[in-house]
């Protein structure tokens, strides 16, 4: 916990900066913990139409600032080694990933052991108006491939997923069934949802049920 | 006028109904009247009714763009009830509701009100405490109503899904066995023929472009058909159609206008009784005589003029009912259509003097303005009569909205119905 | 149902996405204080409510989370524009 | 039982697939390709059921979704019933089980047919309105007959066993209607490269090229159907949906198209598929190009069973192989027909007779008629037919020119079919559901689309195109415009060659003289589902009900479920007729969604059940199920509401939880609160605009309690916001509340104040929250935590502190809605429960107590705090709620809700105040919504001050405690106000204070 600031040790602190992971005993849970992805894939079938797996414990951070203010955006381009993309599209350098979100409002997803450092990194380059905060424990990485993959957010989504208009790489926020998530193409046959994760079961839910007629195979 | 009855119906057979009366005239519109109604909808209809029977003035038209009863009046899902929160509201629509119930014999018109009961379902503890809170107003205020548990209300609406697996399960609702429905192209007609017989004036395919002022007051309208149409007094009645005139008289209202939409499956045998509105899961439904379910959808969430809403709203309302009842799943909706709907902040209605004397407005009664069709009609023309707000009316005041004092029936008015 | 091209979003997303959040430009009065309980009603709850033209706030709720304005026909339900927060439209009822 | 009617050859129908099917309980066989009506055709059913209104045996008139009469129920169990299924629609399928909808005991003989002959004349248009008033008592009774005798099939008594399916589809080019005119537009656009997609109703496309025999390039042109169907989907851009029925255009080319999957193949579709799908379609551009349907002429006891449309009989002889009679009549205005004459004749059955109502009827049909020897009548009418099950025969009268008058004599003649022609109305449906009105044209005696500001082309019979030559061209230009439009430049595709069809002009003719006036003829049927006659239109408009909208409604024509498909245009025009205008001057007929109807399944889609709204959990939820917790719905989150142990009341489990949090320790899982991070300089600045109290002091490591109230001054939402840094906060919000308080911030963020430097993000789901309460919270926590100094002079209340707990790094905040010793400790949710349960470790010896919702809502009222939603609704500022202390004035900026709550109604005394409430009888719990009066025995309607907003029974004080609104209650301490209850029992209460427990605040401060 060396890393830590403690607010009544730096006066005047203007960001608490936490890191949020302790070490190696305690027990980390992703969202969808409960469902027991592993044995599901143990015991489900191995060949089917649409893919999913959880990509769980990865490092989500939000990144805020306006792409007007230079020191934000170079001091993001110098840690994350690409510039933050624009509108709708979505960069990737080595393990580490970044999505556009909003006009002002970008997301990052490193391994989870990285993303304390990187925001400290971010942070210490950055300068002006922005704002960094840490959502890995608030949110998870599915992915979902296959040949029928894009035919399951068709039903899932009234985005226009086809690739003439949503080609790899490409990144929206949409409706998704009931509830919401990012969408990312990651390939021609292959995307990345982030879900909310108290949302999480019920995209689990609705997921096995709008891919039972293709066959779902779930990956551990 | 003729007045109806199963015996003259008989004689009228042996006839061959060659000799039925017009039920209203077509009448050319005077130079001045005492009071121009503008909108022959149930509400101005009701207003022209009451004013002629219950005050004496007979000197009267009700200019309506269309065709009378064309409008709100001929799309809503025809819910009567009055288990409103508050009082200022639950008094004006008790009224409405005294009005109902003898209604067809004042009018020698059936307006096939059917007092079947109206559920008024909860599925939180909150909806529940809001319940308890809603019928122990009702009851203290002479309203009927009582509050009924999950069991008493699976035993009125055996049909519906009262589970504990529900996602939403029913918890309870309050229950007001005076409620029911009614055969809304009848209110129109039977107000439009009986106020026709009093000497009223109803002047169809008539559009006012115009509201003409002197110094402050309003001395009558312009219209496209007719030109000027002199009056004492003008009552606007025109729902949705409120802020387009009030806009012609140089004010604003407190309003916006939304599409609100409807929908009825095919007609099917008798299978649902009463009438069953949900707050929480978000639709309601009744049955018509016909044997269409009907079924109120939410408002839209955007200004709109144009009689249709968005699809969405309609599957939303469509999940809602099968969520409720799961064995419709297989029957099929025949037909949607939308209407206009103003809505005020408080979700309760205006029937007010305006910034322009003699100039009232009737209007916002938003999504629930069909159940109080009598009472608005007879509580305003009261006011037009005597230039200032009845008793009931004074709270349902414009000018409310300036020193705060709103009635805020959000939660009693719940779902558009 | 309508299909609204997203000013931040720079594409045309659908309705389900987004809410529409009242009438557009009703600046709140800088000193509220300084207003009589009509002006603050003005301010609060009086509205234009159009028919035809009407220019009005949207937020992509379930997009990018950003407000802009619209000029909408509410009769044809026609988008006639979008413009961001603190822009004035180009399409007015008066022309 | 034969198909006596099923001709040796020709037609569509695999007569190698026999399929038995039952009808009113009899077995029938058909063929693989009928559809159930033509079925019954083939095997002589007359009659399909009776009307709603005289109880007359009716039959098939109609081959498609237009048809009134045979609306069937269909279903072999109680599960899969479907009711108002129309027999021309629906597909044979071997086992399918079918009813007549109407008819006691059953339809061939009906006992209310001779109530409806006995009533019948007097059951005219509103005699409802007209009777059952007297006495007003009665109406409850009669409406029960009335309702009886309403409706058509039934809905099933069971769950629907079937699952349905949405799908969003996006395209370039949508093209409704698969007949000529679509498949040539399908080929343009779909050679551009377009998406396209290409829906019809129909089991095959083809459409009117199904039911005819006209060539193409000199061969049969279902041959060309299928080298296009061949070419189509090869094509990988477009999308062919058969039984696929575009039932909604709604704004911006939003289209809704119902796909029927398995409907053909039995009642329930086969494990894991879904029944029927919706198609929600967004596209560029639409071609609507689906076709028209044929008018029958109105005319004497034209219901009669052997009644039908011309081109209908042609449809079952061509497409089914199926000439539903012996000896065929025909009638007509115009040239098609006489093909109907042919088709019967090349049949091998007899012709009686084409009357012509022209006086010189000529074009090339005509001809190949009189050459073929056929008999014509011209200047003639069919005024009246014989028979009541089954037409016997016809009486034919020469009329006027004009059509309106008989002259001359009458003329028996016998058949056992008339088929009638009175022209086509272009299917203009769709195109009506976005607003736009149709427009009449005399040269077509039709409705074509009107105006419209959608992006939308049509083409061939929609248009009042009938030729194929014409479809086919339209078609293809259409097409290919809209895949230009929709950018794909492309040229249209070459268009066959057709052999051209001279046609005569058609006569402009609806409703057929009768040597009787109207309202004495026999009945002539308009609506023959809604049982309007020609005689009931008349009556309506000699009533004054003259625009067509009061005509349609008085009648209720037009208001079945085939919505008037065939009825209005000639209902339109008698109404016209009878007020001597013209039919445009009468009003054109809007029609909404749907084409036809469609399953309230498919719309919900998969919705339904456990997906019908999502349900949120917190990363404690596994241990509340296997720890018995019951759950409280909150918004979408499932809360828990209290932990009974086994044979536990919930009473008894909240006096154990309540007692053991102020005794010991108890634990609440608070994840669901909303959770906002406020990072940037003007963090401090943007909280005092948005909360009623102070925060331009509040210093780092402190948390203070906010209210939050509109523009109006009232209060919608609370919570604590803690100072993280100088710029950083975390603010908490309701549970249901933190989705709008996060768009309000938003809101005036973006919209009024963008100035200020601040960004707003949801960490509601990055936190788990567990609150630890009571005496040993601080021995419990320091048995988890190494790192922090929890004495009470380093870590105060209102403090918080970050450090670790069981290891895992934590914001700990002191804060208490208990009123007990409290620490909020929060931690990453992926280690949410490890830390929970690691509570549960070391809380043992101090009997940790789990806790839900309600332990919580009686542990605050003890202590008067209030719940945002329980104790406020919208109608109360701070003051209403005894709050000033949380309102700042000095505020230099006018926060929100300052003004709104200085209105002159806002600040009026006797307003309705928050208080505590304590009844008389302490063992008495005052109902939560029960309203005070001050006096209980005034008359009804009483005046009530006010009602109670929470209720309960203390354990820990051992007597009941409210919190409720009296009017001037703040005023009135002491005093008594009364709780009339419905059982009668009066509830005498005296108001106090809301604080019951600890009004000093020192066990919290411990």
């Amino acid at each position: 916990m060396s890393e830590v600031v403690a607010p009544e040790k730096e006066a005047a602190v203007k960001v608490a900066v936490m890191n949020q992971l302790p070490g190696q005993e305690p027990r980390a849970e992703s969202p969808l913990h409960h469902a027991d992805l592993e044995t599901v894939a143990k015991k489900g079938p191995k060949q089917g139409g649409v893919y999913l797996q959880e990509l769980k414990l990865l490092g989500h951070l939000v990144l805020r600032g306006s792409v007007d203010n230079a020191e934000f955006m170079s001091g993001a381009e110098k840690v994350l080694g690409v510039a933050l993309p624009s509108a709708l599209q979505s960069a990737e350098a080595g393990d580490l990933s970044v999505r556009w979100i909003s006009p002002d409002e970008w997301l990052v997803i490193v391994p989870g052991a990285k993303a304390f450092k990187l925001e400290r990194e971010l942070r210490d380059a950055m300068g002006g108006h922005f704002a960094i905060v840490n959502v890995s424990g608030g949110q998870t990485v599915l992915t979902l491939s296959g040949p029928n993959a894009e035919e399951v957010l068709k039903k899932t989504t009234p985005y226009d997923v086809h690739p003439s208009n949503f080609p790899v790489g490409k990144v929206i926020t949409s409706t998704f069934s009931k509830t919401q998530a990012v969408i990312r193409r990651t390939g021609d046959e292959s995307f990345e949802l982030v879900i909310r994760r108290s949302f999480a079961d019920y995209a689990w839910l609705w997921l096995q049920d709008a891919c039972a007629e293709y066959g779902l195979v779930v990956r551990g | 006028m003729q007045r109806y009855s199963g015996f003259g119906l008989i004689k009228h057979a042996l006839s061959y109904h060659e000799n039925w009366q017009r039920v209203w005239r077509n009448p050319k519109p005077k130079k001045k009247y005492d009071v121009v109604i503008v909108g022959g909808g149930g509400h101005g209809l009701a207003t022209a009714y009451y004013l002629a029977k219950e005050h004496n003035v007979t000197n009267i038209a009700v200019i309506e763009k269309g065709y009378l009863g064309g409008g709100n009046t001929a799309r809503n899902t025809t819910i009567v009830r009055s288990n409103y929160l508050w009082d200022e509201a639950a008094h004006l629509y008790e009224h409405a509701m005294k009005l109902w119930e003898g209604l067809s014999q004042d009018l020698n018109y059936n307006v096939m009100f059917s007092q079947r009961g109206v559920l008024n379902l909860g599925h939180t503890l909150q909806d529940m405490r809001d319940i308890e809170r809603r019928v122990n107003a009702n009851r203290l205020n002479g309203i009927d109503g009582e509050v009924l548990d999950a069991k008493q209300v699976s035993e009125i609406v055996p049909i519906m899904d009262c589970s504990a697996n529900a996602r939403y399960p029913v918890m309870g609702a309050s229950w007001q066995p005076r409620a029911g429905v009614a055969r809304h192209d009848a209110v129109a007609w039977g107000f439009a023929r009986a106020a026709d017989a009093l000497g009223v004036d109803l002047i169809q395919q008539c559009e006012v472009t115009d509201i003409l002022t002197e110094d402050g007051a309003a001395i009558g309208v312009e219209t496209k058909q007719h030109g000027t149409i002199k009056a004492d007094r003008i009552g606007c009645v025109v729902a949705g159609n409120s802020g387009v005139l009030a806009k012609m008289a140089g004010f604003r209202l407190p309003l916006e206008s939304h599409p609100l939409q409807a929908l009825v499956s095919e007609p099917i045998k008798p299978i649902l009784d009463t009438v069953v509105m949900s707050n929480h899961v978000h639709g309601y439904v009744s049955q018509s005589d016909k044997g269409d379910l009907v079924i109120g959808a939410g408002i839209d969430g955007y200004n709109g003029y144009g009689q249709r809403g968005s699809y969405h709203t309609i599957e939303h309302t469509v999940q809602a009912i099968v969520e409720m009842f799961p064995i419709f799943s297989r029957v099929r909706m025949n037909r949607q259509w939308g209407g206009i709907v103003d809505t005020c902040p408080d979700a309760c209605p205006i029937i007010s003097a305006t910034p322009v004397e003699n100039l009232f407005f009737n209007c916002g009664w938003g999504t629930g303005g069909f159940k109080a069709t009598p009472g608005s009609g007879n509580v305003f023309a009261a006011t037009l009569a005597k230039g200032e707000a009845h008793e009931l009316a004074k709270p349902f005041s414009m000018f409310r909205f300036n020193d705060g004092s709103l009635i805020d029936e959000h939660g009693a008015a719940g779902v558009a119905h | 149902m309508h299909y609204i091209y997203c000013p931040h979003c720079e594409e045309y997303r659908e309705e389900e996405e987004f809410h529409a959040a009242g009438e557009a430009h009703i600046a709140r009065p800088l000193d509220p204080e300084a207003c009589t309980d009509a002006e603050w009603a003005d301010f609060l709850y009086f509205r234009t409510n159009s028919r035809g033209l009407h220019h009005e706030l949207w937020v992509h709720a379930t997009g990018c989370r950003k407000f802009f304005n619209m000029t909408r026909d509410t009769v044809t339900y026609e988008i006639k524009e979008v413009y961001k927060v603190g822009e004035q439209p180009q399409v007015t009822a008066d022309q | 039982m034969t198909q006596k009617n099923r001709l040796q050859s020709g037609g569509r129908v695999d007569r190698s697939t026999p399929l038995t099917f039952s009808y009113n309980g009899k077995q029938y066989t058909g063929y693989k390709g009928d559809t159930v009506a033509s079925a019954l055709l083939a095997n002589g059913v007359d009659i399909i059921g009776r009307s709603f209104k005289y109880s007359r045996p009716r039959g098939i008139v109609a081959a498609g979704p237009e048809e009134p009469n045979a609306v069937l129920q269909v279903g072999a169990t109680e599960a899969t019933q479907v009711p108002n299924v129309r027999a021309t629609q629906q597909e044979l399928f071997n086992g399918l089980v079918c009813e007549s909808t109407n008819g006691w005991p059953n339809a061939d003989f009906d006992v209310m047919s001779y109530i409806g002959k006995a009533g019948g004349s007097m059951l005219t248009p509103g005699f409802y309105y007209k009777t059952f008033m007297y006495p007003q008592s009665m109406w409850e009774t009669y409406e029960k007959f009335i309702r009886k005798a309403a409706g058509l099939g039934r809905s099933p008594l069971e769950n629907d066993p079937d699952f349905y399916d949405h799908l969003n589809q996006h395209a370039d080019v949508m093209i409704v209607g698969a007949g000529p005119a679509g498949l040539a537009a399908a080929l343009s656009a779909g050679r551009s490269g377009a998406r396209v997609i290409l829906a019809d109703e129909q089991s095959e496309f083809g459409g009117s090229l199904l039911n005819s025999r006209e060539l193409i390039e000199g061969r049969p042109a279902t041959e060309w159907v299928a080298s296009v169907v061949a070419e189509l989907s090869e094509l990988d851009n477009v999308l062919l949906l058969p039984r696929s029925t575009v039932n909604g255009y709604h704004d911006h080319n939003f289209l809704t198209i119902h796909q029927r999957l398995t409907d053909h193949v039995a009642d329930k579709a086969p494990a894991g598929q879904a029944r029927q799908r919706m198609h929600r379609v967004r596209a560029k551009w639409v071609v609507l190009a689906a076709g028209a349907h044929e008018r029958p002429l109105v005319f004497g006891n034209n219901d009669v069973p052997g009644c039908m449309v011309a081109s209908a009989v042609s449809t079952y002889i061509n497409r089914y192989g199926v000439a539903p009679g012996q000896d065929l009549v025909v009638m007509t205005t115009n040239d098609f027909a006489y093909q109907t004459a042919l088709d019967w004749a090349d049949s091998g059955r007899n012709v009686v007779a084409i009357v012509d109502t022209r006086p010189n009827p000529n074009g090339d049909r005509v001809a190949a008629a009189e050459k073929r020897g056929l008999r014509v009548i011209k200047g003639a009418a069919v005024i009246e037919v014989q028979g009541s099950k089954r037409v016997s025969g016809v009486s034919i009268a020469s009329i006027d020119a004009k059509g309106d008058k008989v002259v001359g004599s009458v003329e028996r003649l016998s058949c056992d079919t008339v088929a009638s022609s009175g022209g086509w109305s272009p299917v203009v449906h769709l195109s009506c559901h976005t607003g736009s009105r149709p427009e009449w044209r005399d040269d077509i005696i039709g409705f074509v689309p009107g105006k419209t500001v959608q992006k939308q082309l049509t083409a061939g019979g929609i248009n009042g195109s009938y030729s194929l030559k014409a479809c086919l061209e339209e078609g293809a230009r259409q097409g290919a415009e809209a895949a230009t439009n929709a950018g794909f430049e492309v040229a249209a595709a070459a268009v066959p060659a057709v052999a051209e069809v001279k046609e005569g002009a058609a006569m402009a003719l609806f409703h057929i003289p009768h040597t009787k006036p109207t309202s004495r003829a026999p009945k002539q049927f308009v609506d023959f589902q809604n049982d309007v006659t020609a005689a009931g239109i008349e009556l309506a408009t000699r009533e004054g009900f003259e625009s067509i909208e009061h005509v349609k409604r008085y009648t209720a024509m037009g208001f079945g479920t085939d919505q008037g498909k065939l009825g209005n245009i000639n209902g339109m025009a008698i109404a016209a007729k009878s007020t001597n205008r013209t039919i445009p001057e009468t009003g054109t007929t809007v029609f909404r969604p749907n084409y036809t109807p469609i399953t309230f399944g498919a719309i919900a889609g998969r919705h339904c059940g456990e997906r019908f709204d999502p349900k949120r959990y917190s990363s404690m939820h596994k241990w509340h199920l296997e720890n018995g917790c019951t759950f409280e719905d909150v918004g979408q989150w499932k809360r828990p509401w209290y932990f009974p142990k086994a044979g536990e009341s919930m009473q008894d489990a909240l006096n154990r939880e309540c007692k053991a949090t102020r005794e010991s320790v108890g634990i609440l899982d608070a994840s669901t609160l909303g959770k906002i991070d406020i990072q940037g300089k003007d963090a401090r600045e943007f909280l005092g605009r948005v909360y009623t109290n102070a925060w331009a002091k509040l210093a780092v490591g402190k948390c203070r309690y906010g209210l939050m109230c509109g523009e109006d001054g009232m209060v919608f939402d609370d919570g604590v916001t803690s100072a993280l840094g100088e710029n950083h906060f975390i603010m908490t919000t309701t549970t249901g509340g933190a989705a709008r308080v996060l768009e309000w911030l938003e809101l005036y963020h973006q919209t009024e104040w963008p100035e200020l430097e601040v960004y707003f993000n949801t960490v509601t789901d990055q936190w788990s929250t567990m609150t630890i309460s009571g005496p040993n919270a601080r021995n419990l926590l320091a048995e988890l935590t190494d790192d922090i100094d929890l004495s009470n002079d380093n870590f105060k209340f209102m403090d918080w502190k970050e450090g670790s707990v069981a290891g895992v790094p934590a914001r700990v905040f002191r804060i208490s809605f208990t009123g007990e010793l409290s620490y909020e400790i929060n931690v990453q949710a992926n280690y949410g429960l490890y830390v929970w349960e690691k509570l549960f470790e070391k809380g043992a010896k101090y009997d940790l107590t789990p806790y839900g919702t309600e332990t919580m809502h009686i542990l605050r009222a003890e202590k008067g705090f209030i719940i945002a939603g329980q104790d406020t609704d919208g109608s109360v500022h701070p003051y209403d709620l005894g709050m000033g202390w949380c309102v700042s004035n000095k505020k230099p900026f006018s926060y929100i809700g300052k003004r709104g709550m200085a209105r002159e109604d806002c600040v009026k005394p006797n307003r309705k105040q928050l208080v505590g409430l304590k009844t008389k009888d302490p063992s008495v719990v005052l109902p939560e919504g029960a309203q005070a009066v001050k006096d209980p025995n005034q008359p009804i309607p009483m005046t009530m001050l006010g009602h109670v907003t929470s209720s309960y029974w203390s354990a820990n004080l051992n007597r009941s405690i409210a919190m409720g609104f009296v009017r001037g209650g703040l005023e009135r301490m002491g005093e008594s106000v009364f709780y009339p209850l419905a059982d009668g029992r009066v509830v005498e209460a005296e108001i106090c204070s809301p604080i019951f427990l600890d009004p000093k605040g020192e066990r919290q401060n411990v």
